[in-house]
This record gives structure tokens, C-alpha cells and sequence, in this order.
């Protein structure tokens, strides 16, 4: 295919824009820490941003779309250290089973659809940081997504976004709720297993130090969200123009949903209530951006930021310290969003799509489909972070010792203070 | 010499400042703290849970003054600092062996 | 006509910027409240994109753009709940007095004119929070933006952007001089007298509690206006390019304006003053923008930010406690830029505009419209919010209690303290 | 030729991009200071959006891009005031030596070009900032920036980016290493000597007083950067995209090569050291970004990384107090990136570039033009700043006095506190 | 009356305040402070340079209490603020002439 | 015991520190505080408005010693934080009953 300047220049912002979103992270998280981790957390995300672009550039971008449509289960080393990543526009998948052997038929330079994945399989890994918050050892955390990268993100993007076996069987993903939410959160379950609770929690509060750093997080977030999904749409036509209208608004619904619900049972709408549901909005219409329309993303966003205010309290419940709430946020919402994708689904929408429940012509194939999907990478992604987190803590240690936990990440990881004012 | 402290509501500060001026009091220390008394606290929300907070922001001023100056510099804070609400504070006198102006190295009612 | 992809790629990031702009309002005005106050501030803001996002898809859309290019007052409820909002790229008003008949045809995909129009209607009522900072309840303010989004935004922009009387008339206002600033900087005047002065104001000092807050949302202001006012083109295209220039040396020329002003008037330039001249200009230039060209700008610009600076004194004057001056910045602002058009518009730059008193073949007529409608749409707005505020306050009460005024709007409204550091 | 929207929506959006670096840089450098001064900083870099776009409109475009391809030192007064900079997609340099005499056909407005120019123009002097933190003057600043932007900025520009005399040499400056970075570090450095050292420098700590500041700031400057390097393509082009990839890579290496020398130096990576790691990459990258590819930016990035951070130590050796590190990082960085060039660059990449040493078909030219430049840039604009500053100081004084200094830039020079918390 | 000051570390707190609860103390007031002792302090890297910080994190607390009170409040204070490391801080006694209750002028004991 | 309490310019914290460690000083506590006093204030603008502030930064320093190390500790803080301009600060002298170390429960001398 010839490239085109106009979608062109739409996934160029798009990378740009999903690039911010982890900066963007670091400060919705960073808020929420006591102020002597805050340096901690930012650091975290941002080391993300420089690791695993590199690591994705030697051999995470070949191993998930490498073998691009195969309907397997993993890529290869054909474009290790980006070979045969050119600015030409190819075609992905051609004489496999995608779009009746097809295949993906690019309209922007290769390269820059790879840059564009690169900035998703940054943000994952740096998802997960929300629930190790305050304890996790900084050496333990490099070694720790710099493996999952390559053994979890890797191989889940190769299945769906890859043209991988789940793809095939029919399940869809049109930017991540599967890949990027349901993977992230369940490592993050894992890991706040692995790690144990913070000193003190849940008895001492351990209030944000400063919501505004979450609330200008969760504006960039939402800002960059548009380059997530519609962006995903790798074009700048009506299903990318769908896609921005949904995440906006079902952004808008789900904090809705969680203040009125929140509201009820507290007595007060809280700004960081406001900010969760938005996040969580945002996660739950990531899987259906391209697939839904009308007011459904309302309905998507409305019914997930009510679940997942209720979904915060399950930690308190089952005692383990997913401190900022990765597990309640992004495993729940993601897996709101997958599922709820097979209710909403409407080719009506996105011809490349499918019918789910509540559409015309569709049954309840599309949401058996969504659910297992949803289960197999849930149970993947726990169950690899748990070993892997498991063997870096017998190797080196993956929590600080109480000393350390009580003076800070900042100081003892970075000997550096956030604030001197 | 003595050693006049007093705990007051943050928003009297400056009421309490002009009193003291206009009593000839020339200088005086602030310091921002917290407060648990009677008072009580209020509660904050986060995540669900309900925290009770106890401290509350106060304002803690300190100044050395003179003997027979020390009751009423203290009863002019209790008057410019009293809302009748509760949780206005408490003025306490303590005594002083010596103070000294750094700058000039004078001392006592110097130095004030 | 066909939906064109480089069109669509610039309203797409145009989109998304405007929905940035919030935020940046957020923080802009975040930092200039007492920090007992700031999340007060930042949830209003920030819960506008929550709630008007859904009232904009389920009515107010079609009673702003309904009946397109009737030369009317109002739309209709053709488009409640999105409906017929779709992917293609329609032509609005074909058959009305629009374009000698032909309408308005867009090269987007309509749900994303939708979407972008979307944003504006999430900004303006939040522009209002400037003036009824630190002492409006949560409540009365979430019921009050939902009125008023229906009862005065809505129509007014359906006067001058849905085709309606005032633009039939002649009015000029390229990306909401009247709509937005106008509008909403004589809704708060109204709302800070129905409100009253702030316990303690003008005697007792009440100093921005971060000006760093503010000069990042001026930053994310500033950047996001490129979407708000070469968006408004419709197009990535000459206009468009034009505008943007237009807006960003308006923004730099008025800074320039306020401060050599404030030097001269105060002894020193203030970074608060930086700030607020910037946005001075970049309200000014906002209905000029796509039709004024060469150093125009730069005029429009430097005259708007020393005439704000002089209007922020009003307050003072006349004793109401427009507490972070949206009237001095956004009603003086969009007067000055409505006003202004009328003198330097030129059809050099634009041919579907018109020519001002100073441009070749120009004469009254332009500024006369202009004047007309800026009044029109202070006086509608004034009028309208002073009823909708004073309904409130006899229903629920707009203001807090005293008590809870002096211990904050974070505590009381909302069971949060901003820092924790 | 014919406006492409495509390549104007990617403009539309760098420009913008751009623009918001500013602000960003300004918290960059505003978390770094201590908190008496951290108005003074944000005011400087705000300030210079004010003034040096309006210095650009009027004179400072018409010196740079004045007799554009002349292959000469200086542009002319043509386009004084913006004169003839149209909407329409003109050809610059037609019949000069550039392109073989075709010139540059843009496919974008002309005065889109130019504002995209005029945000370079804007950055570049307020990179300067750095090196003068907390002891300059603002009056003295204003009137430095302001003869810079004239006498420095605009002729160097002429010569590289408007078809100068360095650019018909061959030397190769993709988005500013030389124009950009090397000029602003080498004026840097000669402002630092020129003013002194800070008082109790370098005994007494003088640590950042929030770097939460300096990594939003970083965020900022990464996202910005793609419109910096990928919009220097001045089209939504395999180019852009290579340069998009090449920028962020580069960045994210050249964090890992400064948190390693850190590291294994000072025993624990710090977070501003993955900040000034990250600016280094993107400095490093820039004349490279369209001109290199492959895993050349991340060597690229890497050694400048691992470089700037051992170059930060300069300043103890030479007892020049630059105070934020414009020479470590801007300077070093721009040079470093101009030579590595000479080794790096492909025309497999862009046809219209070179081979350098690396490459197949390459030699030591472009190493040698690349260092020649350099070297050209780095000695003109430190001796104009030299003789400008000291201008300056002896008419105004450019320094404020010990009081003031031990007060602050915030109260003295703007009456201002950042904080009341 | 005595005036009570502690000097303790920042996360004991919540138990000293409990434990003087617990005691019968009605009211305290506390400021973040600074600490400079024996404890010796920790590292920070700027640029390249490390500092040694000897300032650290303590928190301060002052109640004025009833002559005969005052050992056994410091005794609470010193039990509950104990971790038995360094730093864990100070507590001493000094004389107060005379405190008043702004709210209602009660003084001494009644203004407890 | 003596508590000696001063009131210092901020930036003359470094020198003061090390002037009593010299002086065989082996504790202290710091607080940040506001100041009024005969220094006056500084003008800050807001919104056309020009505020007095009268409060200035200073660094509050307290500690407890010998008696007989009283005196000559003041007039090391004396020495060490002059700068001859006003609003260099006061330093004052207060007796004190008791002193806890915390972590061992050792009293007075012991305890310093
Ligand atoms: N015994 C005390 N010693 C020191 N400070 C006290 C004491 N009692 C109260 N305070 C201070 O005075 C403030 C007000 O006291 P509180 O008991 O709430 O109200 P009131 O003074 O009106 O009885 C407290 O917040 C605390 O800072
Ligand atoms: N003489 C003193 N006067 C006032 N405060 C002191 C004194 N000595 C120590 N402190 C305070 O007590 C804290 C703990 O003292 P330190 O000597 O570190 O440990 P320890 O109390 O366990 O011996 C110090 O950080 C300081 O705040
Ligand atoms: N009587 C006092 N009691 C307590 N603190 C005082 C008193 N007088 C002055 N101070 C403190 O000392 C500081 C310096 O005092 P000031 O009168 O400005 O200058 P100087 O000490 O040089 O005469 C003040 O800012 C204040 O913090």
C-alpha cells in the first residue's frame, strides 16, 4: 500500500501521545504515595520508558508480531534489533487467516507502527507499579519487566494484537483491555501477593501526598487515551473518530458511576474518586473503542466506574495490598470492558468487528469468545508473574527491609529527597 | 523576663498580630502546628474508608517579653484570639533567665 | 463529500487538545485558590468533563446543532442520544441561507465534529469556576452547570455555530469569543453577585497557594488552544495554519501588553501576570483567529492584555468578589477580541469571513454585527444565569456556611486534604 | 506546490508540540532551583513565548529565512513584519544551490513553516536559562534574549536551517544540534562566566527543590520532541516516522547509559539522573533524528548518556557555575549528537542526507563538515554572548546583589512567593 | 503547671498520642521538626556529589500538665515513643508560671 | 538544665550547626518558622494589590543543656549567626526541670 500523510500523521501523534500517557502514570500514581516515595514511583515509570523501549527495539517488537497472523502462540526473531523494520508501508499477515488472508494492509511506515506498539508495551509493565508501590527494591524492579516484557507482554500481544491464536478464535481486543489491562492487573495481583503488605497497612493511613500530581496525571492520561485507542484504529477515519468519541466519553460515564456510587455509601463525591472512575472509564472502553457507538460507551463506562469503586474494597476483603489499586482499576475494568464487549459489540460500528449480545444479528458467541480470552491471559499473566516475581526474590530480594521502608524509596533507592520547600 | 506561647486559630493570626503591636509588643515568633484538644477533628475519605484526623492546623506564637509586661500580653491574645468557639487555643507563661539580640549582643529588656 | 484522512487526523489531536484544556483550566485556576481549596477547584473542573460529556451526547448536541443553519434560536431533538451522529462525513444546512444554500460540508466524520464541539461545551461552563472559587457547594455548582448547559450554552452556540440568527445577522466568531468567553465570563459575573464576597475579601490577603500550579495550566492552556482555535477550522489547511499562528502570537503580544502595564503601574512584572496576559490574549484572538492575518494578531493581542490588566481593577470598584476574574479576563477578554474583529477581520485571510473598518473595501457594517451580538449574548447569559443561580440557592442554597468556608472546600465538600508533603 | 493536509495536520500538531516545550523546559529547570527561585526560572521561560515570538514575527524569520538557499550568512529584512508569509505552499530556494536548484517545495501553509520556526526560535534562547539560574537580573535577561534571538539565533539559523553557508558545505543539522543546542549550550557558558558563581557555591548544598517539577518538565520535553524532530520533516513521511522512532529510542538509551555510569560512580541511579539522561538522548538525537535508523539511535543515545553525565562534572573542574548543566547537557549533548553523526548517518535512511564514516559508501567527510560546524557554531555564539552579556552588564548590570540574590529571584524581581501551603 | 516538650520520630506518633490519651491528657500540640544528634544522618546525590544530611525528620510535642503529672506524662511519652535505635529522641520538663483557656479565660488547671 | 532557644536568618543554619558542634553540642532540634520584628517586611504584588508581609522566614533552634554550658553556648550562636544587619535574631535562656533520653531512659547530664 502507498503511505498516507493524513493517517500518517495521525499515528505520529498517536506514538507521541501514548508516550506521555507514562509520564502521565508516573503522576497519577505519584500523588498517591506518601511524599517520601514519590521519587520512587516516578522513577519506576519513567525507567520504564527507557528499559523496555530498548528491549522492545532488540527483541519484544519481533516476538510479538513477529509471525504476524500465524493464529499462534508466539513470534520470532525475524525483525530482532528492528530488522526489516523500514518506513516503507507493508502488508502484515498476507496468506494467513486475517481479513481472509489479506492480511493487514499498512497506510504508515512500518516503523512507525512499530514505534507505536513500542509505547504500549511500555505502559504495561509500568502499570503494575501501582500495586508494588512502597516496597518493591528498585534492582528488583528492572529485573522484574524487563522479564515479563519479553516472557508475558510479548507472547499476549503476539496472541491477539499479533494475529495469535486468540485472535483467531474470534475474541477482539481493540486496543488492550485484554493485553494491556487484564495482563497488567493480574501481575499486579501477583505481585501484591508475592510482596506482602506494606508496614502498617492496613491500620496506619497512608494518605496521597498530593492528589493534584494525580489529578494532572489523570489529565494527561485521558488526553493521551485518545492516541491509545483511536490510534489503535492506525488510521484517521470514522472507526479512529468512533474510537475518540467512545473513550472520552465513556471516561466521562464511569466517573459518574463511581461518584454516585460513591456519594451513597461515603457521603462525599472524592477528587480521587473522580480520577479513578475516569481512569477506570478509560480501561473498560479500551477493548470495545472501535467495536461500539451510540450511547453504549456511556453505558460501558456508567456500569464499570460503579463496579470498580466497589471492586477497590475487595483488597480489604482478601487482605492482600494492591496499595494504588491496580487489581480494582485495571483487572477489573479490563476484564468490565472485555466482557461488556460482548453485550455492546456492533458491526453496525466496525464492519471488521462482530455482533455481540445486544446487537442485531449477534449472539452469544462473540461474549463466550470475550470471556475466555479474558480468563486464558488472566491466568497466563498471574501465574508467570507469580513465578517470575518469585524467582527474582530468591535471587536478589524483591522487598526493601523494614528500615528502608520506613525512611522512604526516595532516600534509600535514589538518595534523593522530593521536596525541599 | 518572660516567655509568652500561645496556641491560636490559624485565621486570628493576624488580629492577634495587630493586638500585639498595638500593646508595643516589637517582635514575636510564628510557627505553624497541629493541634489535638477538645476540639476534636474531622474525618477524610480515601478509598472507602473513613479516617478520623485529630490534628488540626494551629498557629503557635512566641515572645519574650517583660516581667510585668507577660499578663497583659497574654490577655490580649486571649482577647484579639477568642472566637468562643471551641478549639480557640491556650496562652501560657513560662520564665526566662536571659535573652540576647544577636545583631548587637544586648541583652535582657535590650533586646527586646 | 468523502471524509478526508489529513482533515480528520488534525481533528482528532484538535479534539483531544480542547479536552486537555480543562485540566489546564483546572490547574490554572488550582493554583490561585488558598491550597484549603484547591481540589474544591480541581474537582469542579474535572467533574464538568464527567457530567457535561453526557448531557452534551444526550441533548445538548442536538439542541445546540439541530436545525442547522435555520437562523434560529434553538436546535431540536433530532439528535438526541447521538442519534444520526455517525462515521460520514455529512453536509450540514444544505437548503438554508448557509453558503448561498450548499451548507456546511464537512470532510470529517460527523461524530467527531460532534466530539470536538463536544469539548467546547465541557469547557465553557467551567470557565465559571474562576469567579465562585472557595465558598459554591459541590451540589448547587453539578446542578447549576447541567442548567446551564442546557438553557444558555446550548442555544447561543446553536445562534452562532449552528447556523442561527447571529451568524445569519453577520456576527463573526471564529472559535467562540461570544460562545465561550462572553458567555461564560457573564455567567460568573452573575454568579458573583448572587453569590456574595468571600469572608475576609478584599481586607484579608488571599495569595495563590502555588503559582506553579497556575503557569502549568497556563502551559497546558496555551498548547491545547492550538486545537480550540485552528481546530475550529475544520481542517488542516491554510486557514487553519493561519489560526494557529494567530493564536499563538496573540497569547505572546498580550502578555507583553499586561506586563509592560503591570511594570509600570506596580513596579514589577509577576509571573501571575505572565499568566493571565496570555490567556488575555488567547481569549481575544479566539473569535478572530481564522479571519485576521499579518501583525493583526500581535495588536489584538497587546491591546487585550494591557486593556485586562486594567479590568481586573473593576472588581475592586465595584465591590464584587469575582474571586479569580473570569469577568476581567474573560468577559473583558472576549468583548475586546468580538470587538476588535470588527476592526482588523479581512477576507485577504479568509474569504468566507468579511472585512472590518480597517481592511481594504471594509467598512461599519462588520462592527456594528459585532457588537450587537457580543451584547446579546452577555445580556442572554447575565439574565439567564442570575435566574438559574437564584432558583438554586432558594432550592438547595449555593454557598457553604461560614464555618465550612473557613475550613475549606477540599474538607467539606469533598473529605480530602490536598498535600500531605 | 499543492498543500497537503495530511503533512499540514502533522505541522499543525509539531508546531503546537514545540510550543509546549517551552512550559516544559520551564519545569525542567523550575523543579531544579530552589524554591525562592522557582518564579524567577518559570518567568524567564514563559516570558521568552512572549517576547520572542513577537521579535520573530517582526524581524527575527525575515534574518533567518530572508534569501533562504543563498548559501550566505544572513537572511534580509523580506519578510519584516511577516510580510508575503501567505496561507499559500511556496517554494523556498528555487534557483539557489539548494536540492540542484529545485529549492524546498513545501506542501504546507508558508506561515505554518514560519510558526514552526518561531517556536525553535522561542526555546532556544530560554535553554540558556539554565546556566544563569537564581542571579540574573530579569530586566538584563530580557535584553539578552531578546539581541540574541537577533544577532545569534536568527544568523545561525540563516546558516544551516535557511540554506547558509554551512548547510551548502554539507554539514548536515537535522532539527538543531547546532542551531539549537550547541548555540544555546556555548552561550550558556559564556553567561555562567560572565555572571559568577552563585553565592556558596559550590560549598553549600543547593538542591532542587521539587523534582517532581523537573520530570513532569521531562515528560513535557520528551512528548514535545516529537514535533521538534519528527515534524522537522516538515511532512507526514517515512522520514517522520524514522525520526519519531530514532528520538524516543535515543532518548530512552541515553538514560540507561546515564543511570549505569551513575550507578557504578555514586553507587545508586538517581531520578534526576534519568531526567538529565533522557534530555541528553533527546539533545543528542537531534540533527541525527532523519538522517540515521536501525539501532543507531540507541548507540547514539547511549554514549551521549554515559557522556553527559561524566561531562556534569566539568564545571567543578573549571569552576564555572552553570548552574542547571546547559553546557553537560545542551552543549556536549549537541555536539556529541553533530558528530556521531559523522559516523552514523545513511542515506539508506533519507536519500537526502549522507554516509558517514559507518555506512557503506561513507568516508570522513561528513565528520569532518559535522565537526567543522560545530566547531564554527560553538566559537560565533560564544563570543557574541560573551560580548552581548557584557554589554549589558555594563549598561544595566547583569547580575542582581547579594541581598537580593539571598532573597530570591521570586520576591525581588517579581514580588512574588511561589508557595503558601 | 509543667510544660512537657518531646522530641520523637515521625511514625511514633500515632501511639505516643494514643498512649497520652490513654493517660488522660486532653491536649497537645505538635510542629515538624527537624533533628540533629547522635543518630548521624544520611546520604543524598546531586549531580554527582553526595551530602550528608544531619538534619532528620522528628516531630515535637509540647502539653502543658498539672505539676504532679508531669513525670508520669513524661514516663508515657518515653514508653510508648521507645524503639530502643538511635534517635528515638527526647523529653524534657520546664516550669510554667500561668495558662489561660482563650476561649473562656479559665486558667491552670481548669484550662487544661 | 537549660533549654536555649534562637531565633536565626535561615541561611545562617550551616554556620550556627557547625559553630556548636565545634562546641561540643552533640543535639539539636530545628524549626522552621516566621518572624516579626523591627527587620519590618517585604512587598508582595497580587493582582494590581500590594501586600505587606511582615512575616519573614527564620530557623528556630532549641536545646537543652548543661547549666553551666548555657552561656557559652549562647555566645557561640551569638558569635556564629551574627551578620551585623537587622533581624539577625534573639537567643534566650530557660531552665529547665528534667531531661529523658528516650531510647535508654537516662536522665539530665546523662541524657544530653
Ligand atoms: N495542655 C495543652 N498543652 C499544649 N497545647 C494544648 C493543650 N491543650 C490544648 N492545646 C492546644 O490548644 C488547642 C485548642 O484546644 P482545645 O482543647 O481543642 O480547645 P479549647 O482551647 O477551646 O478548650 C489544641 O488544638 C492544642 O493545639
Ligand atoms: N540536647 C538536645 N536538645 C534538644 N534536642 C535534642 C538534643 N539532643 C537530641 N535532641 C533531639 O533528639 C533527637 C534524637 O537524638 P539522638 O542524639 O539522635 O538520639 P538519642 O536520643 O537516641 O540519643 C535529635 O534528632 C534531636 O531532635
Ligand atoms: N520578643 C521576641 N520574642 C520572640 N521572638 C522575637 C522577639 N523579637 C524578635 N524576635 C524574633 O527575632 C527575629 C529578628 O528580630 P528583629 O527585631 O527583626 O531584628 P533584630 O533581632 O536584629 O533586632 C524576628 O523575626 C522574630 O522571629
Amino acid at each position: 500500500m502507498e503511505i498516507d500523510a493524513g493517517n500518517t500523521a495521525w499515528m505520529l501523534i498517536s506514538t507521541a501521545l501514548v508516550l506521555f500517557m507514562t509520564p502521565g502514570l508516573a503522576f497519577f500514581y505519584g500523588g498517591m504515595v506518601r511524599s517520601k516515595n514519590v521519587l520512587g514511583m516516578l522513577m519506576q515509570n519513567f525507567f520504564a520508558m527507557g528499559l523496555l523501549a530498548v528491549l522492545w527495539v532488540l527483541v519484544g517488537f519481533s516476538l510479538a508480531f513477529g509471525n504476524f497472523g500465524d493464529g499462534g502462540w508466539i513470534g520470532n526473531f525475524d525483525h530482532f534489533a528492528f530488522d526489516k523494520v523500514g518506513q516503507a508501508a507493508v502488508t502484515l499477515g498476507e496468506g494467513t487467516w486475517m481479513s481472509g488472508g489479506a492480511g493487514l494492509a499498512l497506510t504508515i511506515p512500518f516503523v512507525l507502527f512499530a514505534a507505536f506498539q513500542m509505547t504500549f508495551a511500555i505502559i504495561t509493565p509500568a502499570l503494575i507499579t501501582g500495586s508494588t508501590a512502597d516496597r518493591l527494591k528498585f534492582k528488583a524492579y528492572a529485573i522484574f519487566i524487563a522479564a515479563w516484557l519479553i516472557l508475558v507482554y510479548s507472547p499476549v500481544a503476539h496472541w491477539v494484537f499479533g494475529g495469535g491464536f486468540l485472535a483467531k478464535m474470534g475474541a477482539l481486543d481493540f486496543a488492550g483491555g485484554a493485553v494491556v489491562h487484564i495482563n497488567a492487573g493480574a501481575a499486579g495481583l501477583a505481585m501484591a501477593i508475592l510482596l506482602g503488605k506494606r508496614n502498617g497497612w492496613p491500620k496506619e493511613p497512608m494518605h496521597p501526598h498530593s492528589l493534584p500530581w494525580t489529578l494532572i496525571g489523570t489529565g494527561i492520561l485521558w488526553f493521551g487515551w485518545a492516541g491509545f485507542n483511536a490510534g489503535s484504529a492506525l488510521a484517521a477515519d470514522g472507526i479512529a473518530a468512533q474510537a475518540l468519541f467512545n473513550t472520552f466519553t465513556a471516561a466521562s460515564a464511569a466517573m459518574l458511576g463511581w461518584l454516585i456510587v460513591e456519594k451513597l455509601k461515603d457521603g462525599k463525591p472524592t477528587t480521587l474518586g473522580a480520577a479513578s472512575g475516569a481512569v477506570a472509564g478509560l480501561v473498560a472502553i479500551t477493548p470495545c473503542a472501535g467495536f461500539v457507538g451510540g450511547v453504549a460507551p456511556i453505558a460501558i463506562g456508567f456500569i464499570t466506574g460503579a463496579v470498580c469503586f466497589l471492586a477497590i474494597q475487595l483488597k480489604f476483603k482478601f487482605g492482600y495490598d494492591d496499595s494504588l489499586d491496580v487489581v480494582g482499576v485495571h483487572l477489573v475494568g479490563g476484564l468490565m470492558g472485555s466482557i461488556l464487549l460482548g453485550l455492546f459489540a456492533s458491526t453496525e460500528y466496525n464492519p471488521a468487528g462482530a455482533n455481540g449480545l445486544f446487537a442485531e444479528g449477534g449472539g452469544l458467541d462473540l461474549l463466550i469468545d470475550q470471556i475466555v480470552a479474558s480468563v486464558i491471559v488472566l491466568a497466563f499473566s498471574f501465574i508467570m508473574s507469580l513465578v517470575i516475581g518469585k524467582i527474582i526474590d530468591l535471587a536478589f530480594g524483591l522487598r526493601v527491609d523494614e528500615d528502608e521502608e520506613e525512611q522512604g524509596l526516595d532516600l534509600t533507592q535514589h538518595a534523593e529527597v522530593a521536596y525541599n520547600l | 523576663m518572660k516567655l509568652v506561647t500561645a496556641i491560636i486559630k490559624p485565621h486570628k493570626l493576624e488580629d492577634v498580630k495587630d493586638a500585639l503591636k498595638e500593646a508595643g509588643v516589637h517582635g514575636l515568633t510564628v510557627t505553624e502546628v497541629k493541634g489535638f484538644g477538645r476540639q476534636g477533628g474531622h474525618t477524610e475519605i480515601y478509598r472507602g474508608a473513613e479516617y478520623v484526623v485529630d490534628l488540626l492546623p494551629k498557629v503557635r506564637i512566641e515572645m519574650v517579653v517583660d516581667d510585668f509586661d507577660a499578663e497583659k500580653v497574654a490577655n490580649t491574645i486571649v482577647a484579639s484570639a477568642r472566637t468562643g468557639k471551641i478549639g480557640d487555643g491556650k496562652v501560657w507563661i513560662t520564665p526566662v533567665d536571659r535573652i540576647i539580640r544577636i545583631r548587637t549582643g544586648e541583652i535582657d529588656a535590650d533586646a527586646l
